[in-house]
């Protein structure tokens, strides 16, 4: 499916949400209120997203972006669904009951960058030892033992 | 008869967990009960220590993702630097990706087959299958002088040209390769205690195997027909014609014998590629010396010898990626372990885990 | 006093071959596994690497001998003499020639079979004193499968014992004759495969399996004590084709005397290799799948064989 | 490794017992070379070629050089791979397990100080030394098998120095100026703060 007709099959389920849907490098983005992340994901799933291909975040600064990646076999399209968490209060509904793949993935978001997933059935560290203090994929991150390469370029 | 549970530590270094894993089991008996994967042994934080590099100097890093496997996460890093700064690969590059990786699918599933068999104790097996995948090396050390980590796609193209007489030996590889699958075939998965050992084990349904985001062969020998390769083909995989091989039980001898077949795909697809493949540049031209793609995210994937490989790259202008992002099928593929070990014996533990072909290198990154 | 004398020397005889030839068969064994596997083998040590235990031996020796903090010391320290006994031991009865065996007894061949059983205690024994999962585990799966598999081996020498109508090894030699071999055919194959499970050899190494177990009923055990129980393993390996070698296959037939002695070798070293080609080229099968093989498909052979022989024996 | 030690002893004490002890240290020492069997300690990359080199091509097995998946079994570890905070404990604990004498093999850049992962890390332990007592590098990313080979018959060099008198070891390696075991004597001192030490050294 081309990701024009993707859009219009997002624009006509979520009219609200059509200027938040843009196509960059070749790939769809919708980019969802947190509140609405779990109900539109779900949505998006009814419409033939069967897959989950990942769950990451990234560092904004104020806010986390989490971006969610969608695969469907049936439509044979991709596409991200983008959220901002904030910083201070880094709590996002889980999918875990969408897809299960969601589960090992949600954990890693949550080692890496602290953001807590509601409704995860098993939300710990997952990379890291259980130990370890900080989220070590933040900008922020701090740590004595890690040495700065120096600059060449 | 109620007896007391065992509770039983695997790894993280034992034989058969291939790399550094560690499951803990829970044993009525020999019947697993419980498991739980416990991975990160080889976290090294590849993605934060990309967030420090520049474009280029990313790509040895990819490298050492999917060791068994390097060229796949160096295509996957480079389609995704490509896309988000719209670099346009010259042919000729492509069909050389398109060859190298193909090679690179034989040289992994030897990996996993002879695990696969070295996990039931055929160590035999293991060998021979070896045996082609240093064929394959060989290959590989004449294209680029190393024989594990290549560094050779680099964003817009190859790094080398084919040496001369390269398609000659790759030819002869070829053709000698599908008869010694053949053999492995009936050496390994026509013996009557492989079958028993392999068959009806660990049996994944497709339903799940769509919900826990298995790929990969693993995926197929359920019988989901998905196969980046031919559904969302990139490169110049449109030209070439082959068939994806599809499993029906989804138990641990689909999942195995599925690599054979595809091996001999990859045969198919790499003799075509040599036949259309044509002399021209192999790197992009008028590429800067350090890249800086302009600000955005760019995700692409590919069909790696696990599954499908994605990249997710962040630029936010400057000469160093903000955030790299591997979505790595081997770390997909080993969540679904749990759903499918419980109610097997603990011999047949580790055959499913075996099965499903970790690279820890990529499940921890 | 003499007869306690000359037992002590065949006893000592005894221990020196089944040694010496585990040495050998450490060997042998890697040339085989080298063999089949595309690669050579032990090359460095005396033509074509046979000397290569005189390196291995002394280091083993010289190894720490590590005693498990948590374990079971007495057992422990132990269990590896009575793993080797009964192994040296069986040897005293194999006919080697025409009316000779060290220990000629009437009930040689109940000897044979029983004596080696008494591993599976000791095999109990070092499992349970290193306290240790995976050696437990090891162990548990040796006991199960060494007990099932005694019944069928049994029953398989039990057409022989009719045929020549007498227990005493010598004797069966004496009375061995060629159509034997087509005849008992069934009787050496179930002989054979049950023997490689008691022996706990691949395909049915489950006690010790590598890549389940790492090491199983001898995980903790290093050094020397671990070589010991290497020992017993090629010790049963040779007994067993020894004594397969001398009843089913007719000791030193068609030589006699020295030559039968050597004609003997051969086939239990042809034997030998038959069981290592087995475990280099087999997968490892399942314990319950193991269990099941012995009590559905070889225990109902080995009477069927008993049954045939019963009924030819009128007629011969 | 009580016997041992007890031999080495009384053959010191002995009057003569010197050459008896020398001879004996001769014979060890080939037959200790001559059979080193490797711990395959592979965490990364590296062991794949750690499993190539004992496999048809490169077959370790002509050199008495065989893999054995048991810890106690073993002569020699060859640390094969990053190795991270996380398993930095596991590698310890099996090399606590193998049976004097034993020795290790740090195999390709990350088991030797990090390599790739030296900068910008923030899990990876930067070199295996930090922790267990490495008697042999090889550098490579990874090293060829060749290379393993090599180390292989290095060590060997190192052992026909050493002594079953750790009396005479001591004097042995001291004379002969050997690239000896840095921290043999402080394992468990440096294994805690080890990481943190090297950090602030060298940043």
């Amino acid at each position: 499916m081309r990701i024009e007709e993707l859009r219009e099959r997002v624009c006509a389920m979520y009219p609200d949400l059509c200027p938040l849907f843009s196509i960059e490098f070749g790939d769809g983005t919708i980019a969802v209120p947190l509140e609405r992340i779990h109900s539109a994901l779900a949505d998006l799933k009814d419409m033939g997203f069967d897959r989950l291909g990942m769950v990451t975040a990234v560092d904004r600064g104020e806010d986390f972006e989490l971006v969610y990646r969608l695969q469907s076999r049936t439509l044979r399209a991709g596409m991200f669904v983008k959220t901002m968490v904030p910083r201070s209060d880094p709590k996002i509904p889980s999918v875990c009951d969408l897809w299960p793949a969601a589960n090992w993935q949600e954990r890693e978001v949550y080692d890496l960058f602290g953001v807590v997933f509601e409704g995860h059935p098993d939300l710990r560290r997952i990379l890291l030892p259980d130990d370890w203090v900080g989220h070590p994929l933040r900008k922020d991150y701090q740590d004595e033992r890690i040495i700065r390469r120096p600059d060449y370029i | 008869m109620a007896t007391e549970e065992l509770t039983l530590n695997i790894g993280p270094s034992h034989p058969s967990t291939h790399g550094v894993c560690r499951l803990v089991v829970r044993l009525d008996g020999e019947i697993v009960t419980h498991v739980e994967p416990v991975i990160g042994h080889l976290h090294r934080g590849i993605e934060k220590i990309a967030e420090n590099r520049t474009y280029l100097q990313v790509v040895p890093l990819t490298d050492r993702l999917d060791y068994v496997g390097s060229m796949y996460a160096n295509w996957a890093y480079c389609r995704a630097v490509e896309r988000l700064a719209g670099i346009r690969v010259p042919e000729r590059a492509e069909y050389i990706r398109v060859i190298v990786c193909e090679l690179q699918r034989i040289a992994s599933h030897m990996m996993g087959i002879g695990s696969s068999a070295a996990d039931t104790g055929a160590t035999s097996a293991f060998l021979y299958a070896f045996d082609q995948r240093e064929k394959v090396i060989d290959l590989f050390e004449a294209l680029c002088g190393a024989r594990l980590t290549y560094n050779y796609v680099r964003p817009g193209g190859v790094a080398f040209e084919l040496p001369d007489g390269w398609i000659e030996q790759c030819r002869a590889f070829i053709e000698q390769h599908p008869s010694a699958m053949l053999t492995i075939d009936e050496f390994f998965f026509g013996n009557a205690i492989a079958r028993v050992r392999l068959k009806g084990i660990g049996v994944l349904d497709a339903d799940t195997a769509v919900a826990w985001g298995v790929s990969g062969p693993a995926a197929r020998g359920s019988g989901v027909d998905w196969d980046l390769r031919r559904d969302d083909p990139y490169s110049v995989y449109p030209r070439f014609d082959f068939d994806v091989p599809l499993g029906s039980n989804g138990d641990c001898f689909d999942r195995a014998r599925i690599r054979l077949w595809e091996c001999i795909e990859s045969c198919r697809i790499i003799e075509q590629a040599l036949d259309q493949i044509e002399p021209g540049p192999i790197m992009a031209e008028g590429l800067p010396r350090l890249l800086a793609p302009r600000p955005g995210d760019a995700y692409d994937h590919i069909e790696s010898a696990r599954g499908s490989l994605g990249v997710y790259v962040v630029s936010d202008g400057s000469p160093r990626p903000y955030r790299m992002k591997v979505r790595s099928p081997a770390f997909c593929n080993l969540a679904v372990l749990p759903e499918i070990a419980v109610g097997y014996t603990l011999s047949d533990l580790l055959v499913i885990l075996g099965s499903l072909d970790p690279v820890f290198g990529e499940v921890d990154r | 006093m003499t007869s306690f004398l000359l037992g002590a020397l065949w006893g000592v005889v005894g221990v020196v071959v089944i040694a010496g030839g585990a040495v050998i068969g450490v060997w042998w064994e890697r040339k085989v596994a080298g063999r089949i596997q595309l690669r050579y083998g032990p090359q460095q040590i005396g033509p074509a690497g046979s000397l290569q235990m005189l390196a291995d031996v002394p280091k083993l020796l010289f190894k720490e001998d590590v005693v498990p903090s948590g374990a079971d010391k007495p057992l422990f320290k132990y269990a590896p003499l009575v793993v080797f006994a009964p192994v040296a031991a069986a040897i005293a009865v194999i006919p080697f020639a025409k009316g000779w065996a060290m220990f000629d007894t009437a009930v040689g061949v109940l000897f044979f079979l029983a004596v080696p059983s008494i591993e599976v205690v000791a095999i109990l024994v070092a499992a349970w004193a290193q306290r240790n999962t995976y050696s437990a585990l090891g162990g548990l799966r040796a006991a199960s499968q060494m007990i099932a598999y005694e019944v069928p081996r049994a029953l398989s020498v039990a057409p022989l014992v009719l045929l020549a109508g007498s227990l005493r090894p010598t004797d069966l030699v004496a009375a061995w004759r060629w159509w034997w071999v087509p005849l008992l055919a069934l009787a050496f194959l179930i002989y054979l495969i049950s023997s490689i499970a008691e022996m706990n050899r691949g395909p049915f190494d489950l006690p010790e399996a590598e890549s389940e177990l790492v090491a199983g009923y001898f995980a903790d055990y290093s050094g020397m004590r671990w070589a010991i129980f290497m020992m017993a393993e090629y010790g049963a390996i040779i007994t067993t084709s020894l004594f397969a070698a001398a009843t089913f296959l007719g000791a030193g037939w068609p030589f006699d005397g020295a030559l039968g002695v050597v004609a003997l070798i051969v086939k239990a070293a042809a034997l030998v290799t038959l069981v290592m080609w087995t475990k280099w080229t087999l997968p490892r099968i399942r314990q319950d799948q193991l269990l099941r093989f012995c009590w559905t498909v070889l225990v109902p052979a080995a009477l069927v064989q008993l049954a045939i022989v019963g009924v030819v024996l009128p007629w011969l | 490794m009580a016997a041992i030690d007890d031999l080495a002893k009384l053959l010191e004490e002995t009057p003569g017992g010197g050459v008896v002890l020398t001879t004996l240290d001769a014979v060890m020492n080939w037959a200790r070379g001559k059979s080193l069997w490797t711990f395959p300690m592979g965490t990364a990359c590296c062991a794949m070629e750690l499993i190539a080199a004992s496999f048809s091509r490169f077959d370790f097995d002509r050199h008495g050089t065989i893999p054995r998946p048991d810890p106690r079994h073993c002569d020699v570890m060859v640390v094969a791979g990053t190795v991270t905070r996380k398993m930095m404990p596991a590698v310890k604990r099996i090399y606590d397990q193998m049976p004097e004498p034993r020795w290790v093999i740090a195999m390709g850049n990350c088991a030797v100080s990090g390599g790739i992962f030296y900068y910008d890390s923030y899990s990876v332990v930067r070199g295996v030394d930090e922790f267990l007592p490495v008697d042999v590098y090889i550098a490579g990313c990874p090293p060829r098998p060749e290379a393993l080979q090599d180390a292989v018959l290095q060590l060997r060099k190192k052992i026909a120095a050493q002594s079953i008198s750790p009396k005479r070891t001591r004097a042995v390696q001291s004379d002969l100026a050997m690239p000896s075991d840095p921290r043999k004597g402080d394992v468990t001192a440096t294994r805690a703060d080890a990481a943190g030490d090297v950090s602030e050294v060298t940043s």
